[in-house]
């Protein structure tokens, strides 16, 4: 058994969250102030799904704190992974699924570091740890579900079962999952963090009641009236929220619908990286794309701007 | 017209789903299969995707390389989220779902975890994605995948989407209510599960192909049926359809 | 003990939702046409709340046919509930509260009906019902809560308590309900059936995934191509959907969320009736207004129709 | 200035409101409150109504009669639905959520149900709505109503909102793991509950009012705080504001 009781306390994780102001108050902050919210050690949620809304301007403002012992979980895993695993960062990775996609393959740095007992990897179905972010915003310790049951992935978390009390069928006991900290990419939030999504909504909104501390970048930082406007538009709650961040490009070379397409082309110069040399690969890719630049400004100008405009360009042609 | 291991897939896949359902699809030869039969037979078809998308519509020649993207949104009826579309699955909503697999077994067992104990595994393989969910909770499920024998093996060691378990009614007994995988389409032949073992059975064979061809690149013994069909190739307008959706031939290879 | 095992067993309730067609045809009928699926006896499940998006066009129809044995839930039960009682139609009512609203007081039926003993009346919390109907939504049997734990309610259905596998805690075990007929009134659909709401959802949603028919009426029905244009505005998928049907002011007299205003002018006749004859101010009511209007445009015609451009002006400068 | 018994339940109530909280409050007494908290010293506290509705703006003169409809939603900031609403409070997002009570008992234990039995009731009324929900779920839970003897009886004959059940730890042994009610505002002074046996206890007269007229107008023996305080009268400017929401005085009577 590998989940700990203070993913699943849900009386601890509701006094941590007791504990928190909720104000209507003012979250604008910098990428730094917000990052600095993370502890080592701390189980951090990932927003968006794969390389779609990934919250990749407060992942860099985080790996350039150089953490330590983190946990991270997200629905399907994608290169942060790599990046958190192979910078020291991370020493779990809690998902379902980890790779970019169909072209690029498995992910090597999973594989190397897996079967060389350097990561531990807990794997749960895609549904069911959607469910462990979902019986955490719901505030309960787990929620019944058919799904994983008569599967191995039943013992590699330690996964319980339930008797219904009416029918007396047995159900998978899918635990919850209480993340310290959540990072979220949003289309738009007003500055007291009420914030917006167009399209997939992934499991964005789950994860902000789920995690005790929200931390979210905003592609678009709209006026308090304008979220007035078009309230059910609103699926995160400003009260939930930390720190917010604009950051347009936020998730920029992952995509962010209606807004930019993804980059395939660089997914594959990072991925011939780690083909070539491995984890150096992606120590290099650090150095060049997490490190070196100070600013988030200086890091988008690592990318080329024609290329950026035509990705919002390819997003608009998508979405209309 | 000749055709791609990947086309053959596509077209009998598509032709083992009936009009008016709901099909739980992923990318690849599963949406390609989707994609056809909407064009073809079984024009009201609902096709759902793990990214939490229903009803796309696909714009030829932009398809998607991930299940989470726009072009797999594409003037999509709904995009109710990936807890919410599984939900809806567990619920009873979604009549077929395609899975693919790394490693199967003969009792439509699928591992895409690992090769090796799982803590310190032999091989690390990507996981289960919504593969166990979809095996799950699908009314039934359909398994597209190319014939190696590395991939049918007696027994996977590692149970990530559970088919039939041990066979018999070991399913149900370990809480799976519903579903079970209904079919298997490779590139040799087709195949279904005997009722009272829950062994895989070949019912078809493609064409040009022996049983003895199949047993050769199987890993463990192939049950036959008592009546061995053969399957109709791939029709020009089938293969046409598939091309004009993929011109650059990223998915039907 | 009063709720029967019909109501949680996700089983039965599957394989009744598995012989359902799912196609994408269309879905577009009368109200007579729609109204046919209910059979005597039927759980009949109300969407909208209170005086807001109730189905009053599809109850209309309902009443119209004199069916015989319901039991309606809603999760704030207005007087559609009264009507249903009257009329002789329902036996049972399952809520967590009735009435119209403040300025009317009680509910004079509910009260001369239930201490009279015509009338079984059970009662949930407003949560617990949501979340009776969000368990049948997802597939499963129970959800684990902590709502109504301790109070009187926990005897009035039948509620059963669930120990936590992970951190052995006692939870209520909220049970399933599994409607076997939905009703439904939602701002716009396309005509196989896929609906959206503007505004507060209620617990529409769920309802519709809940029940295994569902009927539902539309202010508008657009084109394939408009819902297509904002897919994240779908809340209702069309495969859920049995019968669509095309009602402007499908809710009027009570609201509709940026369409039209409630009338409590008239609801002060309404209950006005009852004050002064009791039941019979409800029977005279239905006699007026569900029996001898024999279409809905005769119903509506009942109405003053400057009123009713009023009620949609009010709507309007309340949503904007 | 005087006012009414309503205005009285409003300013009190909000007095009682911090900023910088989140608040689930209904229409009525409650609504009035918040709303009036809002625009004095809590400018930085948010509102959440029972109809899924957050963060609402109201148009004065024009306040909602219920928490289902387009005046409670006027201007608000998330739609988040009902079911949906509760949940937040049953995560502990809501610091203070309010009811009101046709029954209270010692222990503010509340009944809207029924008096006498429960399937041939001497007296039905109108149930839970969310008062069950709010109390059960909520931080904390305030409660604002007229204070009469047929109210505050020594117990209920049935517990629609359970307030500490039969007091000491009753409510937490009942699975109740959160909450309570930490305050009851009446007509006539402001109630607390005693740490060890949970019994209310009064703790504020209002202006001109004594112990006896509270024991007069109550049920059960009342108990007093040692240090019983008398409250500051709702000021000019508390009542402006009121009035100024509602100059029709629907609410505010």
């Amino acid at each position: 058994m590998t989940i700990a009781p203070k993913e699943f306390d849900f009386q601890v994780a509701r006094l941590r969250l007791e504990r928190k102001a909720k104000s209507a108050s003012e979250k604008l902050t910098t990428l730094e102030a917000a990052a600095a919210r993370v502890n080592d050690g701390d189980h951090v949620a990932i927003g968006g799904c794969l390389y779609s809304r990934t919250p990749l301007a407060l992942i860099w403002a985080l790996l350039r704190r150089r953490p330590r012992g983190l946990t991270l979980s997200r629905n399907l895993m994608s290169y942060e992974g790599e990046w958190a695993v192979v910078a020291g960062a991370a020493d779990k990775l809690v998902t379902s699924w980890m790779g970019i996609g169909l072209p690029w393959g498995l992910s090597r740095i999973q594989r190397e570091y897996v079967e060389s007992g350097r990561l531990e990897f807990e794997e749960w179905s895609h549904l069911a740890l959607g469910l462990r972010y979902r019986a955490a915003a719901m505030g309960v310790p787990f929620l019944p579900s058919l799904t994983m049951l008569g599967s191995s992935l039943m013992d590699v978390g330690g996964s319980k079962t339930v008797e219904c009390p009416y029918t007396g069928e047995t159900l998978h006991a899918v635990p919850a999952l209480f993340p310290d900290v959540a990072l979220l990419h949003v289309h738009r939030a007003d500055r007291f963090g009420n914030g917006q999504i167009d399209g997939y909504p992934h499991m964005d909104a789950d994860l902000a009641r789920a995690a005790t501390t929200v931390l979210m970048t905003a592609e678009e930082i709209v006026s308090d009236d304008e979220i007035r406007r078009h309230p059910d538009r609103t699926v995160i709650p400003g009260f939930a929220v930390d720190a917010l961040v604009h950051v347009p490009y936020g998730s920029y070379p992952h995509e962010c619908y209606g807004r930019y397409d993804a980059e395939p082309a660089h997914f594959t110069v990072y991925v011939d990286g780690i083909k070539e040399r491995g984890a150096a690969g992606v120590t290099d890719y650090l150095e060049r794309y997490v490190y070196a630049p100070r600013t988030h400004a200086d890091y988008l100008a690592l990318f080329d701007e024609a290329a950026r405009r035509d990705a919002a360009a390819r997003a608009r042609m998508l979405t209309t | 017209m000749t055709c791609t291991a990947n086309e053959l897939l596509a077209v009998m896949g598509a032709r083992a789903l009936r009009d008016g359902i709901t099909v739980f699809a992923g990318v690849g030869a599963p949406l390609m299969a989707t994609a056809l039969a909407q064009r073809t037979h079984a024009p009201t078809l609902t096709m759902m995707m793990e990214g939490g998308i229903l009803g796309p519509s696909f714009k030829p020649g932009d398809l998607p390389i991930s299940t989470n993207e726009m072009r797999a949104a594409y003037h999509a009826q709904m995009l109710p989220g990936i807890s919410d579309a599984f939900l809806l699955a567990q619920r009873g909503f979604l009549d077929v779902g395609f899975i693919g697999g790394a490693q199967i077994d003969q009792y439509g067992n699928v591992n895409t975890s690992v090769i090796g104990g799982y803590d310190r595994p032999k091989v690390r393989l990507p996981g289960s994605g919504g593969a166990n969910d979809i095996i799950s909770l699908c009314r039934e499920v359909m398994i597209l995948t190319v014939h190696e024998k590395r991939r049918f093996s007696e027994r996977v060691e590692f149970v990530t989407s559970p088919g039939y378990l041990s066979g018999g009614d070991s399913r149900r007994k370990s809480g799976l209510l519903f579903g079970g995988v209904s079919r298997i389409v490779t590139t040799l032949g087709v195949f279904d599960f005997e009722p009272e073992s829950r062994r895989m059975r070949l019912t078809a064979l493609h064409p040009g192909i022996a049983v003895a061809d199949v047993q050769a690149n199987t890993g463990f013994e192939v049950l036959v049926s008592a009546d061995l069909a053969t399957t109709e190739p791939p029709t020009d307008k089938e293969l046409d359809i598939l091309r004009m959706l993929d011109p650059k031939r990223q998915f039907i290879g």
